[in-house]
């Protein structure tokens, strides 16, 4: 099926003629804003400041994986889920997000922070004694933005399906994101639970692949190849969308809203997001050897460098 | 001394099924899930009454306990079904970092919990379940004796705030707890005054516990009897006194010595009151296929069994 | 990919003319002979004497898929496995099969015992106290021919692949069988095991599902629907071959002669067992009813009279 | 009193990568399977110089110990690596029918156990993998303290028929057992001789044990320090011996206290004699983020707090 098609269906310009149709079509998915744009991706730039000081400070963390996912989260959080900050568990009438590959734990709590949900300076206490910041995210300490502890990979999939259920049940018709690992798909209890979405037809649920093509021993592809992911969720019978930049703010916002425009249609929803792991620090691109290893103090300033101040350190 | 009268052997799991069909009417918030066991859990009435309620998972347990810790989200009160194997080995690590660390309010019901589910043999007879679950923080975890024990702890662990492991079990059982009785969680229930010997008891052991204090009573031994419901919180006190009077005490489980409820008492007892401890339990073996009674007998989990460690630990007094 | 032509393509009978081509194909394929089949289809009805008299005796136990998978256990154990029933743990030099729907054990003790694994007789005790012959199938009692304990389900594939890597470790080009549930194949670690076989080319290794459509609560469609599995297995890289006519002891051995021909290739290799649960008896077939209950007495004598004595009850 | 000197800290999870390293080139049937975590683990000597006896296997633990099952099959040895959490719970019920039940000749080698993991966390730290692995029917669960001890470890448990949990951590400690020591299976290590009070510790809180003993020497309390580096088998007999001739007991694991060596010790004593004790371990609590020394003061399982528990069980003699 072609995807791009179906949203023309499904809209007023269906009938319009084609030149007029691409025009209306690119206009309508620049939103937001060409300023607004601006000013996301400057927020982009400080998360990923964010990302590097955290990691940094405490010497442990994941670097690679945050970085790789900071537009994406700051697409989600800005753009994309109607959500609020002032925080409560059940999240009636919000589109909730939840984080499966826990460990890319500094770029959720960054944007959570630069959301509102926390003070921003509390992300001086990542993985310390006695902080809301744990290595991995979890509710245990109350950090406002977390509704489920991750980290033990594989496990992010089956609680989302459990809160879109709920919401069906709630008759509240916002929608559950999650993001999930690449290699954390090898973890069979993601195809238990992308099995059961397709069988009862949650379609409130968007899962997204951090499709970066690494994990920790290294390529995915020599580790154990994970093969034609579009194929393998097609055939379980999701409807699947690619961005191929998933670095790019723009292509995020455009595929993620027509993922969005297709819940409510009796299918699960899988987005791969072609993501560069370690992405805006050149020495980190492109490696699993970023993936859970801190930078030292001159790999934290050359990282800061390409970065430079936006909104605001911590 | 005390006597117990068994109005009709039941199956625990029915009283179970029974708590849920009330639990249903009487609970908008009760969602169930089951893992293509529907029959076996008595959960079929719920279904049938309540299909939007009603999930059936198929077999994967592992989603199934993610998928009940995110309904929590949204105000749900879950209760998962399945075998007691499949509903803590199998998803241990699901239940610990999707349930309990993260403090959801899920109920895990297990049925077919130890050898007494019979013919399936050891892959099913899980024996280790009551040690899996008691070493999660903020887990509780009960095990009760009868029909209508069970259906009072099912409506109880409803009103109960958290995540709880309820474990029953297959066979026909004596059934002579009060009907419609209150079950308070975490508080033993002193079935027998005795002076010579304690007896804590839990799950399909209690009634063979009872029978075995009639036969001491016969012998002139004062056996003063237990059911310890709920292993986890375990109430110490009510064990402690106990013993004080007694000094000495039997422990009676259908599950491995290693790790249950006999263990969690010698700790209470070395950390509080030592005393000497007799286990009634199997003996780090796994199990195999035979009727419920011949395994009982066989694994030493009976009446019998208990009046003979009894004899043995009053030795050591 | 249409398995029947990657047949044609592999055989030196590709480069003949259409007619000479079916009458080849039809030979080569009528192995074994015909008086072979006829005492093998006796077989048949002898193992399924066996499963009902098994269950009957202890009023437990599951007639449902043992009989639904009499045939491929009669051709596996008569025509297509190379193995030793002078039993060895090891099995070097022969083919290893592994059961992992453990449930259906009631089929696979009395082809074990029926090709002379253990006496015949010791099928009396199936399920007693003290028993070999266990609700599920273990090496735990020592009864020879079971490698593996299975009965928890979706462990099979896993365990076959360890085989099978020992193997080729060995340097024992034999081939390794195992037989799995269709309802089974929710379990993720089914997945895990597929993905891997794929990705390291597990090729001495043929998986069977036994396609019935039925697991305990009902149609696998009603419970969790299994959608596509030929297009899912081919999504996870493996070869895939149908076996419309389950319960046809023909059409087995072509199919299963055809995917031993296929091993060595690279691929793992899925065999579709559609299968009749229940099937032989009438009463039973078609419905998941059967899948773990009993006859009674009079039920046993109808059963077995539509299975009428052949080569002998034990 | 016996002095131990610390010959510099090392990790002991380099004590079994140096192991498997001889394994590799000593046991031509030893094979190595490891769940994306080879750097972790120190497995990558032995994938370097072994590489077809190497197994990657991805991100699927499950899977892992089904293969390992299987290639015992055909005669390998093979050993497993991953983290504790991810080596246990997450794949109990894998270990429990596939390895233990079908009596496999799988070796669980388990990295990252407890606290001390450190900043990852609590999804991470394990508490409960010692009862876990201990239910287990046929399962020999071994919790090393050094680099050397584990070492040693790893080369006994090749030659050991059956199936094998060999627990070890993450952090750089005290490196104090004899380089080239033999390591006995089940038999416990008399560290120092005492009279006033017995310390049973395993794993990383031996050393801690060895430091507690210093300072409670200084202040005129004789400890004795037992190595219980096996839990199961559990040496009970030195642990009696130890004992009836100090009449208190210290234990103290890096786990929780419910579940692990110190409730498999209390069973042993209620069951022979029963004995004051007092439990080093966490306080059914999940850990958190922080580095391995805090998280051992927070969590009451370093010298000072075996220290307060000496001297709490001492007043209970
Ligand atoms: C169940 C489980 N097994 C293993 C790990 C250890 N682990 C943490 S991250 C990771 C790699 C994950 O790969 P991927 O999902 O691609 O994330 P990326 O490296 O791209 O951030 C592994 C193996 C874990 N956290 N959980
Ligand atoms: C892990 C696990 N979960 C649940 C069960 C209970 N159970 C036994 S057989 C079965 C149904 C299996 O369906 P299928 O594989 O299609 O076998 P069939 O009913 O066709 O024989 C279930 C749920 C089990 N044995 N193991
Ligand atoms: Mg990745
Ligand atoms: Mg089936």
């Amino acid at each position: 099926m072609n995807n791009s098609n179906q949203f023309v269906k499904n809209s007023f310009l269906f009938s319009l003629q084609r030149p007029f149709k691409t025009l209306f079509l690119t206009l309508k998915n620049l939103l937001p804003l060409m300023t607004d744009i601006n000013h996301l991706e400057k927020l982009v730039i400080q998360v990923r400041r964010d990302i590097l000081r955290q990691v940094h400070k405490v010497n442990s963390g994941h670097p690679g994986g945050s970085l790789g996912c900071a537009e994406f989260f700051v697409a989600l959080y800005n753009e994309l889920m109607e959500h609020n900050s002032n925080f409560n568990m059940n999240g009636k009438n919000e589109d909730l997000f939840f984080l499966s590959n826990g460990h890319i734990s500094p770029v959720f709590y960054s944007v959570l922070a630069r959301s509102g949900y926390f003070p921003v300076e509390e992300l001086n206490t990542f993985r310390l004694l006695n902080s809301r910041l744990q290595g991995h995210p979890t509710t245990h300490e109350g950090l406002p933005g977390v509704r489920i502890a991750s980290g033990s990979l594989g496990q992010g999939i089956s609680v989302a399906i459990g809160a879109a259920l709920a919401k069906k049940l709630n008759n509240d018709n916002k929608i559950i994101y999650t993001l999930c690992g690449d290699g954390e798909l090898q973890e069979g209890q993601n195809w238990e639970a992308i099995m059961y979405a397709a069988g009862n037809k949650v379609d409130n649920l968007i899962v997204t692949i951090d499709y970066n093509g690494q994990q920790i021993d290294g390529a995915t592809d020599t580790v154990l190849p994970l093969g034609n992911l579009t194929e393998k969720f097609k055939s379980f019978g999701w409807e699947v969308l690619t961005i191929k930049e998933g670095n790019n703010l723009q292509a995020i916002i455009k595929t993620m809203k027509e993922a969005k425009s297709k819940t409510g249609k009796g299918k699960p929803i899988c987005v791969l997001l072609h993501t560069v792991m370690g992405n805006g620090v050149d020495f980190m691109m492109h490696t699993h050897a970023w993936h859970g290893k801190a930078p030292n103090d001159e790999q934290l300033e050359k990282g800061l460098a390409q970065n430079p101040v936006t909104l605001g350190d911590y | 001394m005390k006597k117990y009268t068994n109005t009709g052997n039941k199956d625990t799991r029915s009283g179970f099924g029974a708590g849920m069909t009330q639990l249903g009417k009487t609970n908008p918030n009760v969602v169930a899930l089951c893992a293509d066991l529907t029959g076996s859990l008595k959960m079929d009435e719920f279904q049938a009454n309540h299909p939007e309620r009603f999930f059936q998972i198929g077999i994967a347990e592992a989603n199934m306990m993610g998928i009940a810790a995110g309904m929590t989200i949204g105000g749900k009160i879950p209760f998962t079904g399945t075998f007691a194997n499949f509903s803590t080995g199998r998803v241990y690590d699901q239940i610990r970092q999707s349930i309990a660390y993260s403090g959801k309010n899920v109920k895990i019901c297990a049925s077919h919990a130890g050898v007494t589910l019979g013919e399936d043999g050891a892959t099913h007879q899980i024996l280790e379940d009551i040690g899996l679950m008691k070493m999660l923080p903020g887990m509780t975890v009960i095990n009760t004796c009868d029909y209508n024990q069970t259906k009072a702890a099912t409506l109880a662990i409803a009103e109960h705030k958290g995540p709880v492991y309820l474990r029953f079990g297959r066979p026909s059982v004596a059934n002579f707890t009060p009907e419609n009785q209150t079950f308070e969680i975490g508080k033993a229930v002193h079935l027998i005054e005795g002076t010579d010997v304690t007896i804590v008891a839990t799950g399909h052991l209690v009634w063979e516990a009872i029978q075995a204090a009639e036969t001491l009573f016969e012998q002139g031994i004062s056996a003063e009897v237990i059911n310890i419901h709920t292993i986890k919180p375990l109430d110490a006190e009510a064990i402690l006194k106990s013993v004080t009077k007694t000094g000495c005490i039997v422990t009676a489980e259908e599950h491995n010595y290693l790790g249950g409820l006999g263990e969690s008492v010698s700790r209470v007892l070395a950390e509080n009151h030592p005393t000497p401890q007799a286990f009634v339990a199997t003996q780090d073996t796994f199990g195999e296929s035979g009727t419920p009674a011949q395994l009982m007998e066989k694994y030493g989990l009976n009446a019998a069994a208990i009046v003979q460690k009894t004899l043995d630990v009053l030795k050591r007094k």
